[in-house]
């Protein structure tokens, strides 16, 4: 086992599917010889060629479109969105063609596209070099919608997502990328799609986060501890679907919900996981689901991190819940 | 509009006026092969008529047809080998069934019923067929362009000398799918055939509205590579051009556009009434160049085809539509828990509790579900 | 006054406004001669001429693209995205762009753009002419979105669209374009934006429906009121921002909710719905909110009935809600 | 990279070598002009490597240059009138300045502080002066070009003879929006002129991996217009190749696509290091073309400008660099809640609900807020 961050659990990943698979690509705008602007794709042309990895022109709409067309005839390609920001000309595209693939051919095609793009913010990044689109994907029936918060995760789930018959939105938390670090196994291993992980363990509150917003939960919930309320924090990993019965589990004990991302509040992604849990669990929930979530603007420059939920204010969340 | 004749001038033709043919031009075809083109040529006609004709009964919801541009269609479509590719607009039922696409398989797809391949999933016309490489079909303006052009990077990739044949309106030019594709396929040199259609509306739209350039084919120059206007109502101008595209894209030679200048003779679809829009002379114009017509006099001049043989074989393909239409009709729809199938490979927790719903449901109240 | 359709009264409302403000102008894919092919705009271009109202070329992210260029120059234009299904070439323009303006210039440019499209379900048109793609852009900060249910509302609610200074995506119900009919007043008036409106009046069970969910909604709580359980229906009207006083009285009394919507569930506008009122009125609930909606598919073609949720399906998710 | 050489041979050109110029060619502009010109290129040029600077020591977050294109920026914003609009990218801090966009007011935004006109919205380099016909810079690659188009749309609309000019790189032509805008310029005859700074790299990416096309400037006859190329490191040749195009749009001609070729000599942006996918030699090649040298030989020739001035006037520039910084650089930020204000013209109640927890909460946390 080495230790590596994400960026290198992705490359890893990335390398470790393209030895067993030749038919998996890598595309996208400076992933080539530059190897990406964050580095993920770093040594993987040398290593495979300019034919399973090349830069394209720029055009994300073209990235996407010629990617289903290479899936439509086989391939397993794993493009890079330079950021989730600049994901929304492909949009059409994700939404009206890979989405929808299999299921208005009958079955008979499937589409098993890996889009991959570093989202969120804490970067100094702006409007534009920040943002958390996830709920457009998970609002896509169609699209499994993936987010790692740390390598081994990341390198697992991305294995997991490339094996899959059916298209992934694979969104890597920026911030975290070298800031996060871990024991990662060499060669393959996978963690299922689907799957939560309950990353601290209490009764008092359930706390659910993702991506960069799990170690901000994380921070939350151990000075929570050191308050002495327990809480259990559920790393959610796999958006779509999402692990009902790991949330459910944990709501029945604790009847409290704190919900944290980084997205706009307003339909976002914690919309779902709230009203899920009080279509399913009302009875035992004993204090108000709470979010805590970036606010409905776009993303600041200046104050991002007034917008950002941090550990403080998730750790107000989680007392103001179990107060209540 | 554009000034037709001028335009015209320019155009890449093999048949001339009353069947006659540049012998230097003809591409030689076997008599089989014309006979096969004009078998398929006839039959997308008909089929469309019958499917209007439907369509006014209140027996289909919709139907989009070909009527006017089957040479552009059929005659593309026919230069492919079975190993290659077709990427259909909605237009394309035709090169479909010149590819192996069954009738039945066709009309079933249009009543979405049980047998129908997609599950009664698109509406009417909307096919795919992975057995005839053939891709689905989707209602959205030049979607379709940039998939083309990825299956063609993926035959690059795997060195495999399969070829690409896309196609697309002259209004899809306008749209940004049009464009990253086309250059796409110029920097990778993808051995994609682009087939327009340039049937000069898009519904109420016409092409002078659309793009003030001179015509289609001079845009392929905007991304490297060599664009070609063809007579889009010239089977054997449309065949030999596509024919000589799709031989360079397999020999490494990259892409072409063909712009196949061509005339919608019907309504855009069943849904549209072009009276308020345009002018009956133009259409009147355009039905006297008919590509179905002018191919038969081209046979009746090479003395493969006469009046007779014609009526015979409509009546024919008459009989074989009514007779599989009648096969089909009453074929009732597939279950309706197979409306959430297929979303994903497996079917996850959300969409099972969803199937259950509706299982449920069906049960209780399924009489109370019009079609 | 008049009797008129929705078709009827949008056009009413856009003559309305053209003929009060020249800075009004309409755009789009056959809006011009041919008058749209809904006829939404019928008659507008002989009257106003085709420097005011204009076919585009094909090509939506031109059509919203253009039109934030000419509403930063002080006009007003009122696109038309020919079916909602066609909205996402545009998205980037609309999420990155029409939305994020005002913000992002520190409110020194504004862009009053009101984008018309007809949405939903019931036409017999499949995925790509059925689509409620409202929820993305209610979790798009910076957009108003507003979805009309009646003839009356769509013209007064489109004249306050197009008078306001920020974004308006306004969503028209295709399959009551027709349907719908009543009195419609001559001339100006306006109904302001993030007003609900209560249709109906109960104390078991408060139904939140917008569009052409509204009609199906308001069948189900009728037969409910046969049976004897009286329902608050509240037509929300706009989505964004919505109605959170309207809602919370009538929640706060009822202690029950449904809520209607055609769209997808997952992460849809329900969600949101859902989410607010148990943050905001957990202890008045004595029941979990229950969402009826669409399926979480791509809209289907054969089986558009058993996906659209109708009165049966509501009426029983009133009942159950209610017997909870 | 193409043989830049071979394609440097078409290109529109005023400034020879050494300051020589054909006098057919001069474009006979007023002593003051020149060395406004020469001022604003200067000024762009010490702003650039000053920003560059405060960047590694930390002091501001991000930043992005200019240097090497300031002919084709701020030469094509000199044949504008003040009526007339400016459609950044986010090279163009030089056009503004050159329009009178004040350096405070440019410093603040790249601290994003209390007095930044965006109101610490955006990243560095992102203004926006409605009051000087300058729109908002957006990060997203092509996102301007249908707003320029748009206004010009607006501007032909209101029967105003203003004139649109809009700045991209050649990357962005790829992009759907390029395509779509340039489209709708050709049908509506928008009174538009698209200046692409062909600098040669987007970001890694060289232009022969951009486009297959031989050069961009064809591009603009897919849309039915003209497209001109120019050595983009040539202001004067920038200048009245765009000044032709302003009075060509001005005058009801319709729009021109002009690609100024030149090069871009820094790393992408201060998040860049070029030397992992570009040669050093490259660079310096381009170097010794650089556009503030070359025109400064000009100037000299026709004795306006020596070097005594020159040194004179870049001390100038940097005191007044340095003076303003200093005068800004410790304005704090705005107030937070301001995060959550201008979403709207009125702040909805949902936003009234997370305005007042910023309140709150800055009182209790602020300090823990780093910015
Ligand atoms: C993205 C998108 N926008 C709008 C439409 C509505 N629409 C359907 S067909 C059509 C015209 C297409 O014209 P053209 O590309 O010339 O093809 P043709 O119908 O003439 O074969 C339009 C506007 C659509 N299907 N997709
Ligand atoms: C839509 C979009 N995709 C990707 C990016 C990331 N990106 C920023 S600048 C850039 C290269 C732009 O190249 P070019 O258009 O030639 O302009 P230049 O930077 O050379 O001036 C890229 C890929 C972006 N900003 N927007
Ligand atoms: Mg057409
Ligand atoms: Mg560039």
């Amino acid at each position: 086992m080495a230790e590596m961050n994400i960026i290198q659990a992705v490359n890893d990943a990335l390398r470790v599917e393209m030895e067993r698979d030749e038919r998996v690509i890598v595309m996208g705008e400076d992933v080539g010889r530059f190897g990406g602007v964050f580095r993920a794709t770093q040594g993987l042309q040398e290593r495979f060629g300019p034919d399973r990895v090349f830069d394209t022109p720029l055009a994300e709409a073209g990235i996407v479109g010629t990617a289903i067309g290479m899936a439509l005839h086989g391939l397993r390609p794993v493009p890079e969105i330079q950021f989730a920001d600049y994901i929304y000309p492909a949009f059409d595209q994700i939404v009206n063609e890979l989405a929808k693939y299999r299921y208005r051919s009958g079955g008979q095609y499937t589409c098993p596209v890996v889009i991959r793009a570093p989202y969120g913010g804490g970067v100094r990044g702006g409007h534009y070099h920040s943002q958390s689109p996830e709920a457009y994907f998970v609002h896509t029936a169609g699209l499994k919608v993936v987010i790692p918060s740390n390598p081994y995760d990341a390198k697992g789930l991305l294995i997991s997502a490339i094996r899959d018959d059916d298209p992934v939105m694979f969104f890597e938390p920026k911030r975290m990328y070298r800031a996060a670090k871990g024991e990662v196994p060499e060669g393959e291993y996978s963690i299922p799609l689907g799957q939560a992980a309950r990353v601290r363990e209490g009764d008092q509150c359930t706390v659910l986060a993702y991506g960069a917003m799990l170690h901000t939960a994380r921070d939350a919930v151990d000075l929570a501890a050191a308050k002495g309320i327990g809480c259990d924090l559920i790393d959610l990993r796999t958006l779509l679907p999402f692990d009902i019965e790991a949330i459910l589990t944990s709501v029945k004990k604790t009847g409290r919900v704190v919900i944290v991302h980084e997205a706009p509040r307003t339909c976002g992604f914690g919309a779902e996981l709230s009203a899920t849990i009080s279509e399913k669990a009302l009875l035992h929930l004993e204090a108000p689901i709470l979010r805590i979530t970036g606010f409905d603007t776009p993303f600041p420059y200046t104050w991002e991190r007034a917008y950002l939920p941090d550990a403080e204010r998730v750790l107000a969340g989680i007392e103001e819940t179990v107060a209540f | 509009m554009k000034a037709a004749v001028a335009v015209e001038e320019k155009l890449v033709r093999v048949l001339g006026d009353g069947g006659r043919v540049d012998q230097g031009k003809d591409p030689g075809l076997a008599d089989r092969d014309l006979l096969t083109l004009y078998r398929t040529m006839l039959l997308n006609r008909l089929v469309d008529e019958r499917m209007f004709r439907l369509q006014r009964q209140g027996r289909i919801a919709f139907y989009i047809g070909s009527a006017g541009e089957e040479a552009a269609i059929i005659g593309a479509a026919f230069a492919l080998e079975d190993r290659d590719w077709v990427v259909p607009c909605y237009r394309e039922f035709g090169a479909a069934y010149l590819r192996g696409f069954p009738l039945r398989d066709f009309f079933c797809q249009v009543f979405g019923n049980a047998d129908d391949l997609i599950r009664g999933r698109q509406m009417p016309v909307h096919i795919a067929s992975p057995r005839l490489h053939l891709l689905s079909v989707s209602s959205p303006v030049g979607t379709q362009i940039p998939h083309a052009v990825g299956l063609a990077m993926a035959a690059r990739i795997r060195k495999l000398k399969e070829v690409t044949l896309v196609f697309f309106g002259e209004g899809a030019t306008s749209e940004g799918d049009f464009h990253v594709s086309m250059n796409f396929a110029g920097v990778f040199k993808a051995p994609c055939v682009f087939l327009c259609r340039n049937n000069q509306w898009a519904i109420s739209v016409p092409g002078t509205k659309q793009t003030a350039a001179e015509s289609i084919d001079i845009k392929a120059r905007a991304y490297g590579f060599e664009g070609i206007r063809v007579d889009g109502n010239d089977v054997l101008a449309v065949y030999t051009t596509t024919r000589k595209a799709v031989e360079k894209a397999r020999s490494g030679g990259g892409p072409t556009l063909i712009e196949a200048f061509t005339y919608r003779q019907g309504p855009h679809s069943t849904s549209d009434d072009p009276r308020s829009y345009r002018g009956e002379e133009e259409v009147e114009e355009w039905k006297k160049k008919d590509p179905i017509a002018r191919f038969r006099q081209y046979l009746e001049a090479r003395k493969l085809w006469d009046e007779d043989r014609d009526m015979t074989l409509a009546r024919e393909l008459n009989d074989q539509i009514l007779s599989t239409l009648k096969e089909v009709e009453n074929i009732g729809p597939p279950p309706p828990e197979t409306a959430v199938e297929d979303v994903y490979a497996e079917i996850p927790w959300h969409l099972r509790e969803q199937r259950e719903e509706i299982i449920r449901r069906a049960a209780r109240q399924r009489q109370s579900w019009p079609r």
